[in-house]
């Protein structure tokens, strides 16, 4: 029978299931299918940080949302069109978020009355009518596919953890994915069990099937691809982007990446993906804690490499003393922290913007370091190249700013080329540069106020540098008071002078009337942008400003704001930016704050923004 | 070995040196200094690295690349340092409570992992540079500022705990005996991979006389026991004592009188794949000192870490030559050739 | 012992375990909360303080006093309470990478103080909750995320390691083994200071069958050498391999088809004061487990950290009742009378 | 012959030597002689990180500077009337801070070719004049010591040691010392050593006959005690002064103190302090590093003890993670901070204010710590106990910040009676707290939003709690996000809530009509309160506010400082509290800033504050 297909522009999917379901893998398959198909696309993976909670509690629930489109998008969406609940502790957990009107596909086979129990409900929603409001698709996937695989030699467990590309085949019929790549996964992935494969590529091929053949699923769904700029495209998360900024800031610069971190999440993945990378001469090391993580960073680049530490909050909190021996001792050092939900260990899997004051300010002394944030998964990769840029130029420790929303959200990307990458080059000192034929370590470059980076094994240019207070020019120990003094405002002019190497700050305000400003950082970028456009669309003008750079702060940044009536600042945090905007510039910024563990949504700010616009 | 005609004064600097005259680590330095010409490597691939504390003021001393860097840290700034540059001979000047305090789970990684890495512990029982409290090595009992009843904790023994952290290398020396420590610093230069030497060192102000029975003429060689790979344990103002294996509990102990040919003295063997036999050395001292092997307890051959680190970096890059544009692009991409539609 | 009539009902607690099922810490879990009855301490004298790492959830399933601390830093919390409540039992949770790798400083010093402390250390040679690297008692040459080329650095022996840091009672024992386990957890409470016990333990995700050697009904007796005190060291299947000393070189190792009166074997003396027997019963085993000792390697008595400063309290008590203002005022003190002059 | 005695209201003595000199000692010494005497006393030692640097070196030269007077006075003083230089180092180290008509006392024993070459002198400053704008007093301090020694039965360099107490008898002499204080406490250090005391007192006696009969010293001096309030006084430095603030607290409250350090200067003499109490139950634990101290600290509040941790910049630094768990746990816990120059490892023996920022945001996430200053060496006591006080009726972290000029310095204190001292007893929860009998640890106290303290060792109140989010009132891990967002509003809302019990500020504005408000925090106070006498001297009007509370501020403080035309803030760092204002109240504080390791001069802050007012 010949099948109804409607036309969409975007659709939002949030695959649920057990940590043990497979939900990760599922949702990142669909990925990459509807990346190569050609829509625009942005997801969010949210998982609990327990490795696979019991199944069927709602502890255990692990989802995974998509939002795809024909035209650009920017965030992964605010409520589900369609929901897969894989059991009933997956629907229950998700219901919420569900709008009227939303699909509900739901696995019946789990559904019995314990897991209806165990998920806490009193009573069976599939027949309460609790679902009334969405069009349930009730799908036995597990017996399904345990049939379809009926011929296969593999254990019943096997094929019943197959449901999920059961699954997956379903969606990509309804949404017309291509499955080749999908296929030549699963090939590889399963390479040394070629039953496994197999089994795995039928049940996918089954549940396509199913949706093609099965009365209930009457209707399929077009949405073209987006129209972006020509180009190679592929898809991205933060992790990978942070870790191939890396790279190609370490070939740019001609110095070896030495990456010294302890496991932590959501920043694991980058030293698990760097470690992959040897053959670019990239040295990892797993440290024994964040504290020799940071202290072997330092030490390469003491020894001329770009040393480099990754964690997130509580590791980052670790590694202060020895940023402040960075910034004494003034050699280049990239600090990543891919902050999380805190305080302590608080939400390790979660995603929030609390570690902005820790970098600025978390050390003891007057340490200052510059701070930059990424504000998109694929922007993970340029922030690190500009990170790694300002750590060679001006000898000194740099925090990135990245957080879990980025770290596992993904995006389509368009591969840069090699060529227009920046050049990172730097020059060892070579010479003495005293008046007298001595070496003077902390002899300072006039413009950017470096000091030179003598490496050892350089003749001649032997001396000793150390965190006790240092002598201007010579680097002797000085406990003397206008000198201490003097050393204090230079590191800080040394910062202070970043600015000025900056380009101008892009104010997105395509009217030119707007009254209300809105500053971001980070990785509210998408969410504030979508609710700029929704307000836009609304007929009200906003304008829209996004830094990278958090310290020092762009020098037209007070001109920006005091060019505004109202400006607003949303941060996932009790208003850390908002601070500083506010003692440096004397504006009354309005902050605006979630601590959720989740990215803002689009609709919601848009409605804080129309308040303030309407207010004004 | 050197053809550079380098000299300990080469290895002076211009800093004057703040510790306090009669300071053990004067004897250190000038030893150290004196040793390193023999090192036969150029003074710019030579780097001193040091935590906080008296000791680690060293680096400062010395005319080589040097960093003070923070307390207990050295271990680990050094092994990023040696990981990364293989070409230098890199040594980690620290203290009893940089090491072994703040620093002790450091040092037990680098010694475990064996890095390419020189350790001098300069060892005086005793935090000097805060003014005297006590440390992890000083005796239990010790009236300091912050005991003023004595303190209460069993010390570590730093051969012991080096051993049980998997050390390659480990020996024990004197500041004041000048010989004896160079010989010792011979011995770890040679080796590959992660050496610990911990220094009996002198602190004259918070704790004078510390290693006074191994220094007094009259009670040195009764209680030292110079440890001399291949040779029988013997020692003693005539050498007639000698380090006996109990046959029975298979312990090592203490035996006076013992005959010349007596089969019972254990002949000192510093290679053994066993770390049992230079642990049971090591307990043959306590914190009384009395009985102290010196020397080379243990020195093994191991693959170092960043030997093997650097060996897999070679490796990868054999299979396939770098390739930037390919690493960006991935094996899943896809291409927009049209621009907006109508 | 107890007349508290506890079972291990009343030791769970009302929050679902969130450990993967077939996961090993669910046994260790139950052998536990099977051992507490016997305690005979009430449950609100009980405190459970862990780090961070999936084995550090287990507080939150005994129902007692209990801390999910932060990640290495539970011997230290866990030190402060014992110090100040000696009333109090307190067991320490945590788990290789948490014990041995950040926490590994603060381990170290805890089994040297002796403070009053039962320390399970969950060994399941991986990194569990951050999803499988390698840890500090990972094999060399493992393949984890972290190192798709193999691990480099040699593995802690954690037992090893805790006798060089003068550790007073040190035991290993199986998740699976209940019996064994809770024959451990009994000699532990027992021990009047710190105690150490390795847990071997299955993560069945990330590192699954790591144990299995000792496990398999058919290798279990081959490579188990079990230690009981006063008993000679004999195992195998049949009883004809044993442990046996070497009359040269003095060190441990194993012997086949031992006659049953062989003198050469050794009769297990975990109460030895020198730790060197101790100490060369831990290298019988390598990371591949050939032979493995199970059971108390050492346990013998040393005053305790906390008994020692209570007692040091009381002295200072006795020889004077504490007098604030006269503490205030001190020796040095002056009176004004008089108001401002004229 | 009868010598003339002139009467002064105020004199500023240094003593510098090598550090092995004892000018340490000798300034003590002359500083409780000067407060048993019954003067209003400041001092300021000065001293290197080194132990004894090398001898007769610039970098070895360690001072004591004492200002006492007949009237009450707030700072050691800005320029010597008096200098004892024991050699030409100290000499040389201190000639810039002597105003012309200064006296100058010199140990022209130690003036040889060499030692006046090792102190960096081209010629001998006694004979080429360089000295002629001083009153110079050539004194053979060494040899004219030893003869006075010649019959006692001690090896020379005993002898000579003592020259430092003879040094101290002419000053007593000149300045009408009582000198029993001095003896008795010479006959008591050298109690096992008797023949090295009796020397010791010879010599002192032996200066003091010197100054009577020589006749180069024609004339002595007069201060009059000061008409303090009535009272028993004693003088106190900050540590011993805090450490007896937490030995009160601990008595007034009942709980048992644990303190869990490690060694670091400035701190380190609390740690000695607190060790000699034990009799107090005072538990002090030296701890392997400063992870474990507070660690320590924090298990043994859990234990129902008064937790505290005692440290300087670096090792507060180290602690961040730690107290980030204790703000989670929400267990009552000290931190001080005897803050010094930084940053790194920066100038140990210094004075500095340069971690307020790192105390109020060196963590990761949202972890708000209440932290409070100490102004004066003896209010270091009630500082103390009132970081007991919030600690232990918040359920909190509190956070101390002193410093190395307060902790070293002394002043004269009334002592305190021990009734006045506030009541500080807690309650224990005893019984369960919830609705179904069962126990609920965060549960929260309506007024304060405090969370019960249940202790180990209570029956039926058995929980568990940790860094982990928890959800509201059970304490039961949580990833929910709203309860995420609650929980970290009402840990924000907790602190900001201890304003509600502060007493209102209290602001210096004698005339009334001042338009010019100082506003500091920390030991400033003293160079502060100098200035602005000196300010009002002259005739202009200001008026000054000193902050105790530096989170939350004081509720009235806003009020306060849009009451004045100029707001200034004297700072000893970069304008740490002038950006909290500024970001607070949107005020334009003028921030006036020095990092030398060393206090304000009132002199200087003097001409900055009228500055200011004139520019009004
Ligand atoms: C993070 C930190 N904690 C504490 C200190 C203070 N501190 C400096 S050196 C030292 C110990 C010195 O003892 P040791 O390592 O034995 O060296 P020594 O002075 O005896 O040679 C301490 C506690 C510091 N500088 N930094
Ligand atoms: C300061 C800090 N660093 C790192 C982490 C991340 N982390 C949590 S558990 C863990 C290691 C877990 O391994 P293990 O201690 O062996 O426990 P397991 O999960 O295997 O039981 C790490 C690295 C953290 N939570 N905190
Ligand atoms: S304090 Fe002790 S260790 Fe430090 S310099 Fe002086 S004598 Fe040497
Ligand atoms: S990951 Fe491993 S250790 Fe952690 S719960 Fe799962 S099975 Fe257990
Ligand atoms: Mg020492
Ligand atoms: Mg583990």
């Amino acid at each position: 029978m010949q099948k109804e297909v409607k036309r969409l522009d975007r659709v939002v999917i949030r695959f649920a299931g057990d940590s043990g379901d497979g939900m990760q893998l599922t949702g990142d398959r669909f990925t990459s299918e509807t990346a190569s198909f050609g829509n625009d696309l942005s997801t969010l993976p949210n998982f609990p940080a327990e490795i696979r909670a019991p199944a069927g509690t709602l502890p255990g629930v692990s989802s995974f949302q998509l939002h795809f489109a024909d035209h650009d998008i920017m965030t992964p969406g605010d409520a589900p069109d369609v929901l897969v609940a894989m059991n009933p502790a997956a629907l229950r957990a998700n219901q919420a978020d569900l709008p009227a009107g939303a699909t509900v596909i739901v696995n019946t086979d789990e559904f019995s009355t314990r897991a209806i129990a165990k998920a806490g409900y009193a009573a069976n929603p599939l027949e309460d009518g609790s679902l009334d409001q969405y069009q349930l698709q009730a799908v036995p996937l597990t017996s399904t596919t345990v049939r379809a695989l009926a011929e296969f030699d593999i254990s019943k467990k096997d094929a019943e953890r197959a449901k999920n590309m059961f699954a997956l085949g379903l969606l990509s019929w309804m949404y017309h994915r291509p499955t080749d790549s999908t296929i030549s996964f699963l090939q590889e992935k399963f390479a040394r069990k070629p039953e496994i494969a197999a089994a795995n590529v039928a049940a996918f091929r089954a549940g396509y099937n199913y949706g093609d053949t099965t009365e209930a699923f009457a209707v399929s769904y077009e949405v073209k691809p987006a129209p972006l700029p020509p180009g190679t495209y592929r898809n991205i998360s933060g992790n990978p982007a942070l870790a191939y900024g890396l790279i190609a800031a370490s070939q740019r610069s001609g110095l070896p990446l030495f990456l010294g971190a302890y496991p932590i999440t959501p920043a694991s993945d980058i030293l698990h993906e760097l470690a992959r990378h040897k053959r670019f001469g990239v040295r990892t090391f797993q440290a024994e804690d964040e504290i020799a993580g940071v202290g072997a960073a330092l030490g390469a680049s003491f020894g001329g490499a770009l040393g480099v530490t990754t964690s997130s909050g509580p590791g980052i909190a670790l590694k202060a003393e020895t940023i402040g021996l960075a910034v004494s001792l003034e050699l280049p050092l990239v600090v990543c922290d891919i902050q999380r939900g805190g305080p302590s260990t608080g939400l390790p899997t979660k995603t929030e913007q609390s570690d902005l004051l820790q970098a600025l300010f978390g050390r003891n002394g007057e340490a200052p370091v510059p701070v930059v944030a990424a504000k998109s998964p694929s922007d993970c990769f340029f922030t690190a190249i500009e990170a790694v840029r300002i750590a060679l130029t001006y000898r000194t420790p740099v925090v990135l700013l990245s957080d879990g929303y980025l770290a596992n959200g993904s995006e389509p990307w368009q591969v840069p080329s090699v060529d227009d990458l920046p050049d990172l080059r730097v020059d060892f000192a070579r010479e003495p540069n005293g008046p007298d034929g001595e070496f003077l370590p902390y002899l300072r470059d006039p413009e950017t106020l470096a000091r030179p980076w003598a490496v050892p094994g350089t003749p001649g240019l032997e001396h000793r540098i150390g965190g006790i207070e240092k002598a201007d020019k010579t680097g002797s120990i000085s406990y003397d008071p206008d000198n201490h003094d003097f050393m204090v405002r230079t590191r800080q002019a040394k910062v202070d002078g970043i600015a000025r190497s900056l380009p101008p700050l892009e104010v997105d305000d395509p009217t030119g009337d707007a009254k209300v400003l809105v500053v971001g950082w980070g990785s509210t970028y998408g969410p504030i942008g979508a609710a700029c456009r929704r307000v836009r669309r609304a007929g009200l003008p906003v304008a829209q400003v996004h830094l990278r750079h958090l310290n020092p702060l762009p020098s037209d940044l007070g001109e920006i704001l005091h060019r505004y009536d109202r400006v607003v600042v949303p941060e996932m945090n009790l208003g850390q930016l908002a601070m500083l905007l506010r003692a440096r510039y004397l504006v009354d910024v309005i902050g605006y704050n979630q601590v959720r563990g989740l990215p803002f949504r689009a609709s919601e700010l848009a409605e804080v923004f129309k308040g303030v616009i309407t207010g004004v | 070995m050197s053809d550079l005609k380098l000299t300990a004064k080469d290895f002076k600097t211009d800093q004057e040196v703040r510790w306090c005259p009669g300071c053990g680590d004067y004897a250190i330095l000038a030893a150290v200094q004196g040793f390193m010409p023999e090192l036969g490597v150029p003074r710019e691939n030579i780097v001193f690295i040091s935590g906080i504390g008296c000791s680690s003021r060293f680096p400062y001393y010395m005319n080589t690349y040097g960093m003070h860097s923070i307390h207990g840290r050295a271990p680990a700034i050094a092994t990023g340092l040696a990981t990364t540059r293989p070409d230098l001979s890199v040594w980690v000047i620290t203290g009893d409570g940089d090491a072994l305090s703040i620093g002790g789970n450091h040092l037990m990684h680098a010694l475990r992992r064996n890095t390419n890495l020189k350790i001098l512990l300069f060892d005086n029982r005793i935090y000097g540079l805060t003014k005297g409290q006590y440390s992890p090595t000083s005796e239990i009992g010790k009236i300091t500022k912050s005991t003023p009843m004595g303190s209460l904790d069993t010390p570590f023994n730093p051969i012991s705990l080096a051993i049980g952290a998997e050390a390659s290398f480990v020996a024990r020396t004197m500041d004041s005996d000048r010989k004896h420590l160079q010989g010792v610093l011979r011995a770890a230069a040679a080796h590959q991979g992660a050496a610990l030497v911990q220094i009996y060192q002198n602190c004259n102000i918070f704790n004078d006389g510390a290693f006074d029975l191994l220094k007094d003429a009259d009670t040195r060689d009764d209680w030292t026991i110079r440890l001399e790979h291949g040779e029988p344990i013997r020692f003693g103002r005539d050498g007639a004592k000698a380090v006996v294996r109990d046959g029975v509990s298979g312990g090592l102990s203490i035996a006076e009188d013992v005959p010349a040919d007596d089969p019972r003295v254990v002949v000192h063997d510093a290679h053994a794949a066993d770390p049992s036999y230079a642990f049971a050395l090591s307990r043959l001292s306590g914190s009384d000192l009395h009985y102290t092997p010196m020397g080379v307890f243990r020195s093994v051959e191991r693959d170092t870490y960043d030997g093997m680190l650097n060996e897999q970096l070679g490796r990868a890059r054999a299979t396939a030559e770098p390739d930037l544009a390919g690493l960006l692009a991935g094996t899943d991409t896809w291409t927009v050739y049209q621009t907006r539609e109508p």
